[in-house]
């Protein structure tokens, strides 16, 4: 078995399967979205798998995990189903949020999964809230607020590390930074390090390479340890970098405009989570090419058929938004 | 039936809520000392684990409400003045508004929010806002604005135990306002209208805190003849339409009063829905009493100068009566 | 005048202004490369210290754009969605809509925000509000919803040469709209609205993006032998309740058609300006469509039956005409 | 004369009058308060005149300042008119905002006092914008934002941190630590030490004694001068304590409650700044019992002035608030 800092071959495997999910369902949504054949805007979690995948797997299906406008990776990562996501963003009524959410806002509450967020730095606070609860329900539940480096510079993070120092809460806030807020570099509007905001409420910081599952894993895996053991708040900074476009279509908001070198995506291609964690399991002799491509005979198919349940699947019912806006009321 | 002061009969509603469902909790600041007395006694009762006082901090609060609702807690947030749910705008209308809807109705959102209204009290523009139009366009949460002491007590519980955002909105400085409050277990239901005096000549539609000023005219229309009948709809989402639609075909005029700023307050809607659905029945214009669409200032003359005042709703009322088409 | 697109005339506006007065400034997120293609270029003419990227702060942006403006600066704060208004809320409410009441008129505020409203892009809930009914209530900015490129330059240039802080709303992804556009220097005053059609039967009054709705209603009424008037109010406040009125003293029919949700919307209140003003001369119920009170849906088939259609408003128009008292 | 680390003579002295007439306008107000003549809440700064009287020492008139509800002290600090303030406070057309703002809202444009506020946390980011626009305009200005240990808990606090550091402007947050929020003891809902969320920015921070004047004034002198010399913004933290209630009157709203110990407040009534000054200027031979008993004279006959004159003024215009809403437009 894997202690807490190396997880075992058999981890490393699952999690290369969780990561390759996540990486094919977006390049699928990527061709979808190029194909004019998705709705709304997407923005796809290419080159970020390893935190979802890594962080997740240390958490249990009933913890909370609140997301972000950038959400696939952490529904998948937290065993949201292939399918209901890809009918959601396909605005369909088999969606997990029946068409009405789509893209931004994929949840499914029966998996702790409170939701992606439009809103930047939306989701920190409802983690609190969940941890809060957790809390005084004493049931050893979990939350964690993954979000962007852009919702770092959002005040609420600050009243949200307030809080939880305070109340000891046991949340672990997962600050993906992948070095932009949409078309604006991150270094030009964050002053300092972002985890020195959260060291200066004592809480246990962990900064790691956000492209090194198994390191992003451990983190996460002493946070964990930590706020179920009552010792509160942690947070973790991943370094990382979006590959895709702030959304997809980017190019045509941009209209020849830049903000970034081809070169430096280029750089960082060559630290592909995936490809670094394929490499490892091999000359580790943890797996075999034969077992690497079993994992990708098991996950073409969910790709494809969520793919293609989504889009056979009824458009939504366009009374729905009039009987669920309340609960039992009409709005 | 027992008099009691207003802020006492919310205090009651929290008081039996909390001891009904362990799940109830109450948070915001200061409530340990409860500013408004309206909290009193509870952390005595209950703990720390059931109320507690937070940082000043707003926009988290709101959040942490519903993310303290998803995980299955029925939460009373306590936000002060209305002025302060500004502050913690986006976690109300972003958020608690819409989650529901945005995850396809997997969620329920038990969260009653308590605050004070509007002004009247020289506590100048940031403390005398009266913020219902606003909640009530959001389209996601519930507005109540009890007028009175047993309202005040069964809407709070009903709002408690309901499933649903629901703001819980108390006319501020008015919680010694006394008035019967029925003894044991009650609620008041969502969206019924009381009819708070009966008329056949003018229905006077009044909103919470205008309560007062509409039966006080009413009185002095009495007095001149006139039958006034005073509708308080308690509830704002849900808005009983068809109390106000009944009123109004009776009487053929309708008034409303509202201590919001007149453009797209309650006041405007209200009067919309009567000039829509009741239209066939009006034999004069309809009327709004509100404040006009300043910043509530803070000398008390002033104040009472943007006041909707009983004079001034019984004018309206007499010059209705009086109304004829050319 | 030149057929222009929407947000060209915005651009425009922005550039001219800025070339006319060294004291206008912009900023908010992702200005530089313009996200919306509105501030395109500006980056390039006038420098950083002129148009800057900001992070993401909603809330301090709102505060900085009062205290700059404090400070001599004609601010133009570009909020992107108007549903970030909600997170910039408190500055928006309770500082910049308030202050100059606050400290008795001392003080001026020239600020302009742009935000985009509205829906019928899959955008989903949180980027979708249609939030002018809020900011109408606040009463301390002006909201402008200009439907054309020819007013939505006149009205930009309008605002920021002006003395108050404005909204300055676009509908969503309506950038690419095109239409003629005056050559050379204009402007367009607050408070005037335009009849975008003329007619005798019944007015509509079509608020931003419902005016292309509005007249294609028209026009299928006018091949039913309904002469409709269309009124694009322009700017909500400040409202030009005379010409609507004006309108409807002619027709003696009114239905406003509003994309903001329901309650307390611009529709409700200017329902409820004509049924108090126009009250002698209506001949049938004021008449609203508006979005229903709910959170827009993402599935775009989901949105389209929650918006006000042309079919919806021409079938409306025609109930109206038809209408008889019994 | 006196270097920027200690005060002249002179310039103690004049501090002395500067926080003599703070204490007197507010105690005057106290007595007003509790004689049931002023109609809206008072939230007195007895106790902490240092603060505001030694910031202001260091700036210019046309520097500009926002406050808080507790904002008399720097209105009065700032140089504001102590009759316009006090007619102010009893709602009177003469009024520095003729009646329309009151006690939480006293304002002098021309004095670059931008307004107490009343929402907390309000004052912090419009003090950032005065301070983006003295950083355009180069014209050397300078902008304080005063704010409380509860205001710390804001986020607007870390957004406005954030953006002065980015864009090195011209600020200087002065947090007033009086231990209190309202009726909660501040380390009740604080995590940490206020100044570790600048330190995080790499704001330089002085956390001074703030019932003493020479201290604060040292700190202040320190940050302004960084400030106008292009070096960015600088955080004081001024440690002391609430003497009075919250409010006036805030016995009504305890009914009996009680968040405090009369010891402790006792204890810091021995640190009062006043007294300490006084002590000071006499035992260093900087004034005579003569020289402070002169500015005692020169004090009371303003304070009892601008009482009056706040007593007998007319009460505010009641249209005035159609007028004003709007600059040149109705409402
Ligand atoms: C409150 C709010 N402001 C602005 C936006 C627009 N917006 C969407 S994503 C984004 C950048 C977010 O950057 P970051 O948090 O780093 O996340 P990333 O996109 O890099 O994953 C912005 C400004 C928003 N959605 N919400
Ligand atoms: C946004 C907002 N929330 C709450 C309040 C109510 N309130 C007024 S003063 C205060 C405490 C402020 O504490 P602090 O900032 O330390 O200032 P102090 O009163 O100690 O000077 C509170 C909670 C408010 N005015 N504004
Ligand atoms: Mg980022
Ligand atoms: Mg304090």
């Amino acid at each position: 078995m894997a202690n807490q800092h190396n997880p075992s071959n058999e981890q490393l495997l699952a999690l290369y399967e969780r990561m390759l999910l996540i990486r094919r369902m977006e390049e699928r949504l990527r061709a979808d979205a190029a194909a004019g054949k998705l709705p709304g805007a997407v923005h796809l979690y290419i080159g970020q798998e390893a935190i979802a995948a890594g962080v997740c797997a240390q958490l249990r299906g009933s913890d909370w995990i609140t997301s972000t406008h950038r959400g696939h990776g952490h529904f998948l990562g937290k065993g949201g189903d292939p399918k209901a996501m890809m009918a959601e963003i396909w605005g369909k009524r088999t969606g997990i949020c029946k068409g009405m959410g789509g893209s931004m806002h994929v949840a499914d509450l029966s998996k702790g999964i409170l939701g992606a967020n439009g809103i930047v730095g939306g989701g920190l606070a409802i983690a609190v809230g969940a941890a809060f609860g957790a809390m005084l329900a004493g049931d050893g539940k979990v939350a964690v607020a993954f979000f962007g480096d852009g919702a770092a510079n959002q005040g609420v993070f600050m009243e949200c590390l307030n809080v939880s120092t305070l109340w000891k809460l046991p949340i672990i806030f997962v600050c993906e930074h992948n070095q932009f807020c949409e078309f604006t570099p991150s270094a030009t509007v964050t002053a300092g390090q972002i985890a020195d905001r959260a060291r200066a409420f004592k809480i246990p910081c962990a900064v790691v390479d956000g492209n090194d599952v198994a390191e992003v894993w451990a983190a996460a895996g002493d946070a964990v340890e930590r706020a179920r053991a009552g010792g509160g708040a942690s947070y973790i900074e991943a370094q990382t970098y979006r590959i895709q476009g702030h959304l997809e279509a980017e190019a045509l908001f941009l209209a020849g405009g830049k903000y970034r070198e081809e070169r430096e995506i280029d750089e960082w291609r060559k630290r592909d989570p995936l490809e670094r964690l394929r490499e490892r399991l091999l000359s580790s002799g943890a797996a075999s090419e034969e077992a690497l491509n079993a994992v990708d005979l098991r996950v073409a198919p969910i790709v494809e058929g969520s793919a293609r349940f989504a889009e056979e699947s009824e458009p939504a019912d366009p009374e729905l938004a009039l009987q669920v806006m309340f609960s039992g009321q009409r709005p | 039936m027992a008099r009691k002061r207003y802020i006492q009969a919310v205090n009651e509603a929290l008081f039996e809520e909390m001891e009904r469902d362990p799940k109830v909790i109450v948070f915001g600041e200061d409530v340990e000392l409860a500013i408004f007395g309206d909290t009193r006694g509870l952390l005595e009762r209950f703990g720390r684990n059931r109320i507690r006082n937070t940082p000043i901090c707003e926009a988290t609060l709101a959040g942490m409400a519903v993310g303290a609702a998803a995980a299955g807690f029925r939460v009373v947030l306590h936000m002060m003045f209305s002025n302060f749910i500004y502050t913690g705008f986006d976690a109300i209308a972003n958020q608690m508004a819409k989650l529901r809807l945005m995850t396809g109705g997997q969620i329920e959102l038990p969260i009653t929010i308590l605050a004070g209204y509007g002004g009247g009290r020289a506590n100048a523009a940031q403390h005398s806002d009266t913020p219902h139009p606003l909640l009530m366009n959001l389209g996601g949460v519930n507005v109540l604005v009890p007028a009175t002491p047993a309202d005040a007590k069964g809407l709070l519980k009903e709002a408690i135990r309901g499933h649903n955002p629901t703001f819980f909105l108390e006319a501020s400085g008015r919680g010694g306002d006394s008035g019967e409050v029925p003894d044991g277990e009650y609620t008041v239901p969502f969206g019924k209208a009381a009819v708070a005096r009966a008329g056949r000549d003018v229905t006077i539609v009044a909103i919470g805190s205008m309560l007062k000023p509409a039966l006080a005219a009413a009185e002095k229309l009495h007095a001149a003849g006139i039958q006034a009948e005073v509708i308080d709809p308690r509830t704002l989402v849900p808005l009983d339409e068809q109390a106000i639609l009944a009123s109004v075909g009776k009487t053929g005029r309708a008034i409303i009063v509202d201590e919001a700023r007149d453009r797209c307050s309650a006041a405007s809607h209200i009067a919309a829905v009567v000039a829509d659905k009741a239209f066939a029945a009006l034999r004069a214009p309809v009327k709004r009493i509100t404040v006009p669409n300043v910043a509530m200032p803070y000398a008390p003359n002033a104040e009472m100068h943007v006041f909707p005042s009983d004079d001034q709703i019984a004018r309206v009322a007499t010059e209705l009566v009086r109304f004829r088409t050319q």
